[in-house]
């Protein structure tokens, strides 16, 4: 039962083979310039968004560019998209819970006017 | 014995014994990454801290939305517009602070941190404006809340805003109830790292992130990053409600 | 039920004389307690299972018999089994549950309506008839009930155990629950959701009589006015029939027959009217604007009590013409209630 | 070492000889000396041993106030206490059982010295902030005893609203700053955990060799990470709308008490399995080292845990069933309940059968296990009876709530609590416990327990309503029943507070295996050193393999002959 491990497998101590690790990643700062930028842009879109009658689609749109934004900050400024899996997850297992949350008691608030039953 | 001997051989992974590698951990890789990942899960209760607000605000804003779209229309989009604009920048100067302490420069990391600085005290400050002006006008949420700017805008000189009647007038407090809450939940954020942020440059300038030691820089960075973010939901969904006409 | 029933009635007599079982004095009682049985069987079930293998496992395998285990990694298909067959009890629960649920929760439509109001710390009963009692209720037998129910101040839940009925009484909702009593007697009332210092005096007595004697009970009790007599004086004296008197040119739309018919509102949105709504109109008017009117109903929130609500709904319920209401009209002062800033409610 | 026994004994304890045996001098006791090298320590097992005592503490000071409770119960009339009195006896009782001791009680003391050990770490992750988690935790109970001693707060434990925020005059912003407090210190423990398993496992620790402590304690951890800040943020509300008179939980401002339900009991659902999650693994610990058996499938019972912490957020409405939510969500809720319930029968199930063709001995922390098992089952079927919709309607709100939810906490957290604690007593401190004593101590509690909340099942049914100061007299003697129990209940943890503490002085040494278990703790000396292992363990066998542990102690024997 007992498994034999040699010893270069064994000793593993920052997990490195493991894929919870990541290789090291420097951004750069004209990366992050152009993340500047591209965060600038949008916020610029979503003043002058919100200005347009646009009936239902204003709260989306509203909703979409800070999502979007949310994204590139997470990735590039937070070094997401170069960090493990484990890491993506993570990020991912957060805003899950959040839609659990959200979901699930507006199942409750939305049905409640379908009526007694 | 049975466990065989794991010896420490940091040369062999290429890491540099740093000082503040601290004894329970392997190697300062390990200790590196866990670290992040420790700010991360701290981060996570962070989303689920302000997500409790977020759904409130949900709930209400369709509720009452006359409400939220009258009282919102009291934010000054350049003021709000202005504080994005500045957090982003602070944002990135402190990612360029990230940037600085990986390639161990330090007088480049001391200036972005102190610029990070002083690009959040400034939207401290543009928030206590803000928040001044609600003072003034009674848009406290509280005992003194007033309602007649909402009921009877022309009596103001509000010209362009349809009055409520009085009912969803009162809903109005709960608007500005949240925006208190979740502006004053981030400003919070924003006033602690601001401190933390001076006892890091105090540290930078001392050359502590310049030797390869880029952690608690990066951990920062993560935390003002997601402080930024949640700014990023703020801004349209408390300044942006209903900015076109109403009819 | 297809156990027999002389059985049943044996073992839930013998049971409640021993005072370990309450009485089954409603119709969903036995439903209820049918339920019961069926869980506390697969408690038991569960439990001896368990206690036979840990105790069976125990005497077989212990060390002075059985000096060396074996070592056995687990078995796919126990798992299975372990998961499937609780996983399909817990499911037949689930539907057995839901549907005793949705009983309990739906009055039948030819229900008698009495409305509770809950306030710390009493029961206040209202009865069409204008029959007010406090920390008491009576009823009559055999026909069913539906409770409309409503707290003034904090949560308090409404719970009949011998009729196995129960409802949380929240502030600014109504909520409802029915019920058949099957059996003449005073029964238990109690509030179950701690609501303050005297939450455990919350307490009272349900009356269960025959119809003929609740009929003379309800002679003797009433105040004279019934609850939309009240409503009508309410109606006429917060000046509602300046507006909603049924004339054309009328600011407020008109009420009579307004009751269980659909409204198409100003958002375009279309609701059933009932008591919830009528009630939250007359609080919220400028979330509930028919379409065609303007929004200019003041809020009366705060300024009516919810027993006064209770008989403006009933009112408008009976409404079915505006003759007196346009006769009144002409008498009342009509500018009475003007709109004002509810104060903060806080004791 | 002592020779291996000649013929087949009841027992597997195996100490060294009483009269050569030593403690080791160099332990993480005896590491430092003074109250300044405990209070800055960033030693996970001091810690531990910091959180030991201060749960005891306010688990005697919360059943102080059971006791009293029950006191009052004991004739239908109040007579013993006021009603505002009575009703902040149980909202301390709550309050302190709660957030002060179910949430932290396994893993921020037992977890909390193992955790690193069972991973083959030095410590956890991040020691200062597991410090710092012990002191929010100081905090969070100064507050609470302060909340207390200024007057006391009467909103039960669940801070309903608008009750608690409109209708109630005491010190309601005090106590939810506590449990605002205490809810940081349960997260930063939660978060340690998780990056300790994720980041420290020794080399040779996959996933899959982790002992099902650490798996229970890792589905825990997610759901204390998670879910306690939406109870932090839901506290707030509650205290701002408290200062400031705003109503986003009252009706008449336009709010809704519902929404206050929906963000409480978001946590607090998931904090029963926060509670019950990490006695799991203790059992699963104790069970399989009492029968010399691997759990029957440890992965079905890893994999529970895991599924219970995930389906632990989806069923948080199950409390709100007759408070107005809609009929559709109560459906759905009722359905996910009932599939939360599953992942439980597959532990109880794998435990039972772990015992199959094992070799069984009977020391005190596996009668705990047994009466976890027994009273865990109960409990745990009583709650479909609550999860099944229409059957909720006639029971929640009543005794039988009460006696469900203590079916569960206290017979089956506190059982694996103790279990625990007798288990790896001799590992903390080096000396065994009486054991005859604490048999005696584990059968007492058993039956305390079961009289004291057994009839409280019945008077549910009868209709008997929580939290009710007065009650008809028809109820009495079931009352005096439960009463009587809750004595014999008080006796049973008093006695392992005096036998432990006298071990500590006169207890036989324990040598560092003496069940003969297989966990990495066992490896190594009792109590450890400060660095838990001279040099990292290199993981070569699975969890519970007892093949393993057998070939170590032979070939040790022969090194020492």
């Amino acid at each position: 039962m007992a498994h034999q491990i040699s010893h270069d497998q064994a000793h593993d101590p920052p997990n490195v083979t493991n894929p919870e690790h990541a290789e090291h990643h420097i951004v750069t700062p004209v990366q992050y310039s152009m993340v500047f930028g591209t965060l600038l842009l949008f916020t610029g879109i979503t003043v002058w968004a919100a200005y347009v009658d646009l009936k239902v689609l204003n709260p989306i749109i509203a909703l979409a560019i800070a999502s979007f934004k949310a994204v590139v900050v997470i990735l590039f400024f937070m070094h997401v998209k170069y960090q493990s899996r484990l890491v993506k997850l993570t990020v991912a297992c957060g805003f899950f819970t959040f839609l659990v949350l959200i979901m699930m008691t507006l199942c409750d608030y939305i049905s409640r006017s379908w009526g007694l039953w | 014995m049975p466990h065989e001997t794991a010896v420490h051989e940091h040369e062999e992974h290429g890491h540099v014994f740093v000082p503040q590698h601290r004894h329970h951990f392997e190697t300062e890789e390990q200790q590196r990454e866990a670290g992040s990942f420790g700010m991360w899960l701290f981060l996570l209760t962070e989303i689920m801290f302000f997500g409790g607000l977020f759904f409130a605000y949900l709930l209400f804003r369709n509720w009452y939305y006359p409400a939220f779209a009258v009282a919102s229309n009291q934010l000054s989009v350049p003021l709000g517009g202005a504080n994005t604009a500045i957090l982003i920048t602070s944002g990135f100067f402190m990612a360029l602070g990230v940037w600085a302490a990986e390639v161990r420069k330090r007088n480049i990391l001391v200036i972005t941190l102190i610029l990070t600085t002083l690009f959040g005290v400034a939207f401290l400050g543009i928030k206590y404006v803000e928040y001044h002006e609600k003072w003034e006008k009674h848009h406290i949420p509280g005992a003194h809340f007033d309602v007649s700017e909402f009921v009877n805008p022309a009596a103001h000189g509000i010209t362009d805003e349809q009055p409520l009647s009085p009912d969803m007038a009162q809903h109005t407090q709960i608007f500005f109830f949240l925006y208190f809450a979740m502006t004053g939940m981030h400003a919070l954020h924003m006033i602690i790292g601001v401190g933390l942020l001076f006892w890091l440059t105090w540290r930078a300038y001392r050359g502590e992130f310049s030797s390869g030691y880029v952690a608690p820089i990066e951990n920062f960075g993560l935390y003002w990053h997601f402080v930024d973010i949640v700014w990023l939901f703020l801004f349209p969904l408390l300044y942006l409600i209903n900015r076109h006409p109403l009819h | 039920m297809h156990i027999s029933p002389v059985l049943w009635q044996f073992l839930i007599k013998w049971l409640h004389a021993s005072a370990l079982f309450p009485a089954e004095a409603s119709t969903i009682a036995p439903w209820m307690d049918a339920l019961y049985f069926f869980l506390l069987l697969l408690t038991v079930i569960g439990l001896v299972l368990v206690g036979s293998l840990i105790f069976g496992f125990s005497l077989c395998y212990r060390r002075s018999r059985n000096p060396v285990a074996t070592q056995v990694e687990g078995s796919t298909l126990m798992e299975a089994t372990w998961t499937i067959i609780p996983l399909a009890l817990f499911l037949v629960c689930f539907v057995w549950g839901a549907l005793l649920y949705f009983r309990i929760y739906n009055p039948p439509a030819n229900s008698m309506n009495i409305y509770i109001v809950g306030k710390q710390w009493m029961w206040k009963a209202e009865h069409p008839g204008g029959q007010h009692e406090i920390n008491s209720l009576h009823v009559p037998i055999g026909r069913p009930i539906q409770l409309t129910m409503i707290s003034q101040d904090v949560f308090h839940s409404f719970s009949i155990p011998d009729f196995r009925v129960k409802r949380e009484v929240i502030p600014g909702r109504y909520t409802t629950v029915w019920f058949n009593a099957t059996d003449v007697g005073t029964y238990h009332l109690y509030c179950t959701q701690y609501c303050g210092t005297q939450h455990s005096g919350m307490i009272g007595e349900v009356t269960a009589m025959t119809p003929a004697d609740y009929e003379k009970w309800a002679q003797q009790s009433t105040s004279g006015m019934s609850l939309a007599q009240n409503g009508e004086r309410l109606f006429a004296s917060m000046g509602c029939n300046a507006c909603h008197n049924g004339a054309a040119t009328a600011r407020g739309p008109n009420l009579a027959g307004v009751y269980g018919s659909k409204l198409t509102l100003t958002n375009g949105s279309e609701v059933l009217v009932n008591e919830a709504y009528l009630r939250d109109a007359i609080l919220n008017p400028s979330q509930h604007v028919t379409a065609g009117f303007a929004p200019i109903m003041p809020t009366y929130q705060g300024q009516i009590s919810e027993d006064g609500l209770i008989d403006l709904v009933e009112y408008i319920k009976t409404l079915q013409t505006n003759y007196r209401v346009q006769q009144t009209q002409v008498t009342s002062q009509s500018n009475q209630a003007a709109p004002t800033t509810p104060e903060m409610v806080k004791p | 070492m002592s020779t291996a026994p000649n013929a087949i004994s009841n027992t597997i304890v195996l100490l060294p000889d009483q009269a050569t045996a030593t403690i080791p001098k160099k332990n993480y006791i005896t590491a430092e000396h003074g109250l300044l090298s405990w209070l800055l320590t960033g030693d996970h097992k001091r810690i531990a041993m910091l959180y030991l005592i201060s749960i005891t503490f306010f688990f005697f000071i919360g059943g102080a106030f059971a006791g009293m409770i029950r006191l009052e119960l004991l004739t239908p009339q109040p007579d013993l206490v006021s009603s505002d009195t009575y009703n902040k006896f149980f909202t301390m009782h709550g309050i302190i059982m709660v957030f002060l001791f179910l949430v932290p009680s396994v893993p921020a003391t037992i977890g909390n010295f193992l955790m690193p050990i069972m991973l083959g770490a030095r410590d956890l992750a991040f020691p200062k902030i597991n410090l710092l988690s012990w002191y929010l935790y100081l905090v969070g109970g100064v507050l609470t005893l302060a909340a207390l001693v200024l007057g006391g707060v009467d909103t039960g434990w669940t801070f309903t609203t608008p009750l608690s925020t409109h209708y109630l005059n005491t010190h309601v912003i005090t106590a939810a700053m506590a449990i605002f407090v205490a809810g940081f210190s349960s997260i930063f423990t939660g978060l340690n955990f998780i990056v300790t398993i994720h980041r420290m496992r020794a080399p040779g620790m996959t996933w899959f060799r982790m002992p099902l402590f650490v798996w229970s304690h890792y589905a825990a951890s997610i759901l204390m990470v998670l879910g306690t800040p939406v109870l932090a943020i839901t506290l707030v509300l509650v205290a701002l709308e408290r200062a400031f008179g705003i109503g986003v939980f009252d009706p008449t401002k336009g709010g809704d008490p519902l929404l206050f339900q929906h963000l409480f009991w978001f946590y607090s659902h998931p904090a029963v399995y926060i509670m019950i999650l990490p006695g799991m693994g203790v059992i699963s610990e104790v069970i399989s080292t009492f029968s010399r058996k691997r759990v029957f499938g440890y992965t079905a019972v890893a994999f529970s845990s895991v599924a219970i912490a995930l389906f632990g957020f989806f069923v948080w409405a199950h409390h709100m069933f007759i408070m107005g939510v809609s009929n559709y969500s109560a459906l759905v809720f009722s359905l996910l309940t009932m599939l939360v319930a599953v992942p439980s029968a597959i532990k109880i199930f794998n435990w039972a059968f772990t015992l199959h063709k094992g070799s069984i001995t009977f020391e005190t922390p596996m009668l705990y296990a047994f009466g976890f098992m027994g009273l865990f089952t109960i409990g745990g079927l009583t709650g479909v009876f609550l999860g099944s919709l229409g059957m909720d309607i006639h029971l929640t709100e009543t005794y039988f709530i009460v006696a469900h939810f203590h079916f569960v906490m206290v017979g089956g957290m506190l059982m694996a609590f103790l279990a625990g604690v007798h288990f790896w007593w001799p590992k903390m401190t080096g000396r065994m416990y009486p054991e005859s004593l604490s048999k005696l101590a584990a059968v007492t509690t058993f039956i305390g327990f079961n009289l004291t909340f057994l009839p409280q099942f019945i008077l549910g049914y009868l209709g008997m309503p929580r939290r009710y100061h007065a009650y008809p007299p028809e109820f009495q003697v079931l009352n005096v029943l439960s009463t009587a129990g809750a004595t014999v209940l008080g006796i049973g943890y008093m006695l392992p507070l005096l036998y432990l503490g006298w071990s500590l002085k006169y207890g036989e040494i324990a040598g560092n295996n003496p069940w003969q278990a297989t966990g990495l703790e066992w490896q190594i000396q009792s109590p450890p050193l400060t660095e838990n292992f001279t040099e990292i363990p290199i993981v070569d066998y699975e969890a519970y393999d007892y093949e393993w542990l057998e070939k170590k102690q032979k070939e040790q024997v022969t090194t020492v002959g």
